[in-house]
């Protein structure tokens, strides 16, 4: 091959680089190793990790331990979807291109909003995204978020905001674990952009949706609703209730835990602002033989054609993961979404019953819910040794809630878990059937 | 044949069309707490009136409707993929089996570090060999992509300049600067300011000096650029840009030209993201999942993203891992938890598997691949309707123009290239750079063998003298793909971005 | 549309046409004990002396030639597969998960029981279960798939006989009886003896009752047959069989159509095999693997295949599962180790899955979907050209006739199915049984919508219709299969079992 | 439905079902569960098993701990390849029966014998086949067995030598623990249809096979070699030297453990043999086109055609096993398996030093090899609490090697490994690099 390139030598290939900026040496890395070196390495590494199925979990926080069924393994493993990069080109792309355009109706079902994008990165950059949009839209510069919005999204939040040029304010709750209402209303002037809100809350609390958008939206800021997409299964959609923007994580739907990532974020909103959306959108059309097809539309939001112009620097994104998004929500359908979620529900008020604690947000919750526990450290202790994992601790996030432990519950946590837990935490009994 | 074939005119459905009320894949579990009435639990305001319209639809046909999808797509692990810029070399299958362990997989991100060593230990290793490649010492996993990588690369810039009590309000991007740059520049609050491209392909020295003010704050640089060619003043552009106080950053979509060659952090990059997806082999996935993980030098790293993996105590494995959120000056989180780690686990499986030397064999084969593909475009044949655009060796991709075929054959680019998928291959870049009239941008990776560049040439040869004697046939190409070229405006002007029931 | 297709012409070629000296997809782990000569360690006569010659081909270049050739392959993901006697149902994708498991898949057949316990635990628990699906109390899972089961059920009767000093030379099966039968009788060193089928499509007693002479040992039956029928004679049958000291053998290819409605065991059967890749679903895998199963009765208990699984001790879990090789009257192994145990992890997962009503609810539907099948193609412009052959309520397939379509249409089945294969559906079982004349033997499976099925129904008319206009549109179908019609004689003759190298 | 059919119920469509034989009753199983709880209950079965990552196994025996590369799991949960049956229909199977073509390729190359069917069940079954060919070919009665032939074969050749009425006779292992050439000189008579040996032996003798083929064919008899694929990639293949048929377990060529199977058997043979073949044979042929394809040959031998007179009555096989096993031997190819073989000989031959136990067969062995050991029982008591598992107990099979230990050793088994053994073992030290 260099023979018919002309070079003498590798080496020659590289004449462009300047001496002075070679390294001149190997990369001190460990020598390359066989394929079953690496497994084995990797899985000796895997194995010093207690994962979910190592113990009995009750932590979410913004993840939630779900069983993900063997036809998403099955599909996502499959080539054609796991190895073409993004469908620049439609004719050879028709497979990924429906997939988008399947969840982008999916999750406009669920958000109650007309128009959703095929993904972003992930929850809380996805609260970031829409920050963003609300400074294109409304070109004012505060931005305003309860507290109930997971901790990770504030941050997220914040530190976006800084290069769009905005401030971000807080809003606490009430002593039942709600955003406050009254707060709300009171901190949203003429110059704040965007409202945030989460439903369920960080703390599982399943919030007034409606009076926060109203109270949010006095001013004319956009009121931008973080949402779990499961529990939307059987809560009034938030396009229903003033939201202008719904965004949310997606690992809830199919996706694995993986330690964080990688899972997808979605983007729903009003019709109004289909054109400022981030992301990659697939529409539906024709070819030239009438054929029904999808392409990936309203480009000229997007960073490859409008560059410094774009609604969004976003590129890739996380196809992979909406596509489980996407076959998850089908296979629950949509009977079995409904199922699924008051299974949740229901398991949700047991377990805060069954553990007999003062609750931080004793009103409704689904998922998950907040108590105080007097001898929070002994507990983790005790269940720890008996791998029980007891949920999240609050302190680090919420210093109001210093002995505050946030439990998440799932369909893959039975009676038998929960009573397990709430045995640890030193409750008389379980609850009467 | 189309008259023979009965399903010539069949129109694809969604999965929705499919539903039929009834049908399930789901089954739930068993109900085992007491089944209180769910308006017992939910105030009345927040309960969801009618179902969401999700499928109904049992596990055979779901599994059918998706496979058969599936088989719409092009993809890398059926052909030749030379999509500039992305960097399309094969993911291992290894890299899917180590991400799928339960220890990595079904790892709570908010799991103690006390039992989550592992992970952290694998993260700290990875950002340990993403250094020493790049040449820069700190290093955060957290972004979730190269633009999003861009965007930490702003921030740091600005909370860097911010202490430093210097207000800047613009960012240097090179004409030749893929789209994410300048989109970036915006939304981290800066001004684009554009400069231009030398003769050689390189910048244009004259036109940075120019433009490199004391109100810069950085120069965002990919090396070697987007027209695959290697910036042989990049001592003197770091001299220039670092004269006014700007940080130089390096776009990492292009390091897989020189790993263990040339290093971003010894050219004189202060900030350099890398695109685990490109460079260290992801499986793209139809457009991602990917992570942008950056790397910095020492003036940089107070700023870094919270939190970072860190290493605490003893050097020799006796340390223990951990996560320190303990970073006053750090820019914050850019995103939830601790980044893509399901990513981190292969890209570090690709580099266990290579090792160092076989990391710069990657690139030294990328760069011979292109060179090679380069000549047999030079050919008498091609060459004459097929331009490169800069002459020079280039590194891992190259960029031809497609004026000669536009002007002596009368078809375009896009006629080309979707006259390739009739070849069964992936077309090129199109249109990119922006610098180059119908551009071509080709990057082969090293993953390819010879006979899959020969072929493409051959096929590129073929599309050229067919088009010699029938320019229509490229023109209205493609003809063997499960839909034709499809109405892109029309798809824009009246956007369908849902499927809604028939009456809705 | 085919001059337009560059690829057209495009020949295939084996993954030995694309090995390239030098290239390699394994790496060897590090050698970490002395690197003795080889010529060392083994006799010089037994060195090979070239190596074989198997490709060399890198990783993507494998993978890359595995996809394309699977993408050759028609499959039960992708559309209807009604090919009769061998219940293509869904396999859910969940079983491929719980085989896979670690404590299932690399689990050693030789591993001390008191470590394997789960497996053991299992294996019973799958024969307690398939026992009590077709009453007969005692199961051996040894068999690889339904044909060793017929000639475990064959060796079984022989020491059956012999203990009781009996010595029997025959064995009858139906002339509707599948290929394996016969065939397995051979090899169990009977002969044949062919039993009619009477007008109703069951066994002739008549004939029965005059070949059920004292020197038989066995009749080996299916029911409902492979016509798709019950016989309703089956207790007179059994009466007839036992009447003369001969085991009754139930091929249990047809049991999907009885699961929870009636039981071989209690129709009079002594011996039963169970395909586990056709009722209790597996993947198929393009020709197996599957297990066969075998229940029997107290009777036959004694002479089953050693080792079996047993538990001893305690009854509620308490117990201890163990291989039980003290067998002295057994008739020894049929294969190495336990049999075939990642199939019964999938057939397991599947009984549990659906429970005894559900395994009830999916014979039901079975039989459903065969009648409803049956009633659209029994519609006119079908039913004249082919006829169902035994007009009855069917079970779970039924057998139509092609004869119409040959005589009024001039095409033949194998016509009908080569054109199917252009309308995107498998075709039938062909040409079997062989008792009806140009035979389509159709079996839609439970797993099957109702939209499949009239998709399907469909497909057969438009084929009969466009056969009135033009027959030859039949007769050289198909047209858009990867390859047509294929010169099955010819391979036969001069037969081609390998690649060689050019020049061998 | 039952409208369309002329159906009242269900009930109505199994009238031919007499009364008197209906079941009456639902089946007595557990009630169905939803595919979250049948993985819970499966997961937890199989975690009560202790499975080659649990431990350091020496155990072989027939089944052996290789590393399976991840290509090939990911090729076989391809459902287009997981999901058709047998390529009836060959213009639709072009994928399934090209892999048969290039199965029977490298096993003709591995064996050295010029035709190859696309799979039997497994190794054991796969001796009986052959020796049901033998009879077909000879019309002899008596079979001749090396004690060095795997003990499942052996039993399995008896069982089914029954049914069709021959006898099998075993002849035994010197005391180097190779098959005794002048003993089968001995044994073999003008009844005798074929001799079976195997290579390497159980022990892990590398036997000599062309002095065995000599002393074995003396009286016309067929010889039958079973051999394990993967050490003949350094062994002279058996077609070599005399060898009429070569046959063998197949699950060392990328086939999981699971407990004993699926696997798949290979089965090669001379020319003269083709037409008695048991089971599938891909042919290459032509199209109407005249484009290359495959298709199922030599139909004629098959129980589908032939009936009572089939060579066989084998009909779903291993093809998903026989693809997994050509699979990974292109993976390996043809340096890979040479290097692989040569690895676990000297491996091999690292063990049996460094055990410095009394070798059974001290000779050439090659995969495994067989040593006594004073207090076998005390050895596994030891090892096993350490989760180390010394290999295989000779006792039950050979009542001569009752004190009998066979160590098996492949790529998985480091030096590390095989030292830790040795100082279980007793073993003063390893041995010297
Ligand atoms: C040169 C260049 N820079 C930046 C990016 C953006 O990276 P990402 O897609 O990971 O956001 C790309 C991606 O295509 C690129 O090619
Ligand atoms: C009626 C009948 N009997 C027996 C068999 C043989 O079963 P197997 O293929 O499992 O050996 C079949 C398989 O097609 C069959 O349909």
């Amino acid at each position: 091959m260099l023979g018919a390139i002309g070079a003498g030598s590798l080496d020659d290939l590289f004449a462009d680089v300047p001496e002075s900026v070679r390294l001149g040496r190997e990369i001190d890395l460990p020598a390359g190793q066989s394929e079953q070196e690496v497994y084995d390495y990797l899985a000796g590494l895997a194995a010093r990790n207690r994962h979910a199925d190592d113990e009995v979990t009750f932590l979410g926080a913004g993840m939630y331990d779900h069983y993900v069924p063997a036809l998403i393994d099955n599909l996502l493993s499959r080539s054609e979807f796991l190895t073409p990069y993004t469908p620049y080109q439609p004719e050879i792309s028709q497979g990924g291109l429906q997939v988008m355009f399947e969840f982008q109706t999916a999750i406009s079902e669920l958000t109650g909003l007309p128009v959703s994008n095929a993904s972003v990165y992930e929850g809380p950059s996805a609260v970031a995204a829409a920050g963003y949009l609300a400074k294109l839209e409304t070109r004012r510069t505060r931005l305003v978020a309860s507290r109930g919005l997971h901790p990770h999204s504030r941050a997220a939040l914040r530190t976006h905001a800084v290069g769009y040029g905005m401030e971000v304010e807080e809003v606490p709750l009430t002593g039942e674990g709600a955003t406050d209402v009254a707060a709300l209303a009171a901190a949203v002037d003429d110059d704040t952009a965007a409202v945030f809100v989460q439903q369920p809350n960080f703390l599982g609390t399943v919030e007034e949706l409606g009076e926060l958008a109203e109270a949010g939206s006095r001013t004319g800021a956009l009121v931008v609703c973080a949402a779990d997409p499961l529990p939307l299964g059987i809560l009034r959609p938030p396009g229903e209730q003033g939201v202008d923007i719904c965004v949310g994580e997606g690992q809830t739907l199919g996706n694995r835990l993986d330690f964080g990532g990688p899972s997808f974020g979605f983007f729903a909103a009003g019709e109004r602002f289909l054109r400022k959306m981030p992301g990659r959108i697939a529409g539906e059309t024709r070819d030239v033989d009438g054929k029904r097809g999808f392409v990936l539309t309203l480009q000229t939001r997007e960073q490859h054609i409008r560059r410094e112009k774009a609604t969004h620097n976003i590129c890739t994104a996380q196809a992979l993961n909406a596509l489980a998004g996407v076959v998850y929500l089908s296979w629950l359908g949509r009977r079995g979404i409904v199922e699924l979620a008051e299974l949740m529900l229901r398991r949700t008020h047991y377990a805060r019953e069954a553990l007999g604690l003062e609750a931080i947000n004793p009103g409704p919750v689904v998922r998950e819910f907040a108590v105080r526990v007097p001898d929070i450290d002994g507990l983790f202790e005790r269940a720890r040794a008996e791998r029980v994992n007891p949920g999240y601790r609050l302190g680090r996030d919420y210093p109001e809630y210093e002995d505050g432990l946030l439990v998440a519950v799932t369909e893959r946590r039975t009676r038998q878990d929960i009573d397990r837990l709430a045995a640890l935490a030193g409750a008389r009994t379980g609850v009467a059937a | 044949m189309t008259e023979l074939d009965p399903r010539a005119g069949e129109q694809t459905v969604t999965v929705f069309e499919r539903s039929r009320a009834g049908r399930r894949a789901f089954v739930a579990p068993r109900a085992d707490v007491p089944e209180v009435d769910v308006s017992e639990l939910l105030p009345a305001s927040q309960l969801r009136e009618r179902p969401a319209e999700l499928p109904e639809i049992t596990e055979p046909e779901l599994v059918r409707h998706y496979v058969t999808l599936s088989s719409k797509n092009f993809h890398l692990d059926e052909g030749f993929y030379p999509l500039g810029s992305c960097t399309m070399k094969h993911n291992p299958k290894l890299h899917e089996r180590v991400a799928a362990l339960p220890g990595h997989a079904r790892l709570h991100p908010l799991q103690d570090p006390e039992y989550a060593q592992g992970a952290l230990e694998l993260m700290w290793r990875l950002q340990d060999a993403l250094g020493e490649i790049a040449g820069l010492p700190h290093v955060s996993l957290q972004p979730s992509a190269g633009s999003h990588g861009e965007l930490a690369g702003l921030l740091l810039t600005r909370a860097y300049h911010e202490e430093r009590g210097e207000h800047k309000t613009k960012v240097l991007t090179p004409d030749t600067a893929h789209g994410t740059n300048p989109a970036t520049v915006t939304m981290a609050g800066y001004e684009v300011v554009k400069v231009g491209t030398a003769p050689d392909g390189g910048v244009d020295l004259d036109d940075l000096r120019a433009k490199a003010t004391d109100d810069v704050a950085c120069l965002m640089l990919t090396n070697p650029n987007t027209l695959g060619l290697f910036d042989r003043n990049i001592e003197e552009i770091a001299r220039i840009v670092h004269g006014v106080g700007a940080t130089l950053y390096y776009d990492g979509a292009n390091l897989n030209a020189v790993m263990g060659i040339a290093r971003p952090g010894d050219m004189g990059f202060d900030i350099v993201h890398y695109n685990l997806h490109k460079t260290f082999t992801q499986p793209h996935g139809g457009g991602g999942p990917g992570a942008g993980p950056i790397a910095v030098s020492d003036r940089i790293e107070p700023f870094l993203p919270s939190p970072q993996v860190i290493r605490r105590g003893g050097d020799n494995g006796a340390g223990r891992f951990d996560l320190d959120y303990d970073r006053p000056k750090s820019i914050g989180k850019l995103r939830g938890f601790q980044g893509n780690f399901g990513v981190f686990v292969r890209s570090y499986a690709y580099i266990r598997s290579l090792g160092g030397d076989g990391l710069k064999d990657a690139s030294q084969v990328a760069v011979l691949n292109a060179n090679y593909l380069k000549a047999r475009l030079a050919e008498e044949g091609i060459a004459e309707y097929l331009p490169i655009a800069f002459d020079r060796t280039c590194m891992h991709e190259f960029v031809l123009s497609g004026t000669g075929a536009k002007e002596k054959l009368g078809i375009r680019t896009v006629d080309i290239a979707k006259r390739m998928l009739d070849h069964g291959v992936h077309p090129p870049t199109v249109y990119f750079p922006l610098l180059v009239d119908e551009a071509l941008m080709i990057e082969p990776t090293e993953t390819e063998t010879k006979e899959r560049l020969d072929q493409f040439a051959d096929v590129v040869r073929a599309i050229l003298e067919e088009a010699a004697e029938d320019p229509e046939i490229a023109q209205n190409a493609p003809y063997t793909t499960p839909v034709r070229r499809l109405d892109e405006a029309g798809a824009a002007k009246r956007p369908v971005v849902r499927w809604r029931p028939e009456g809705e």
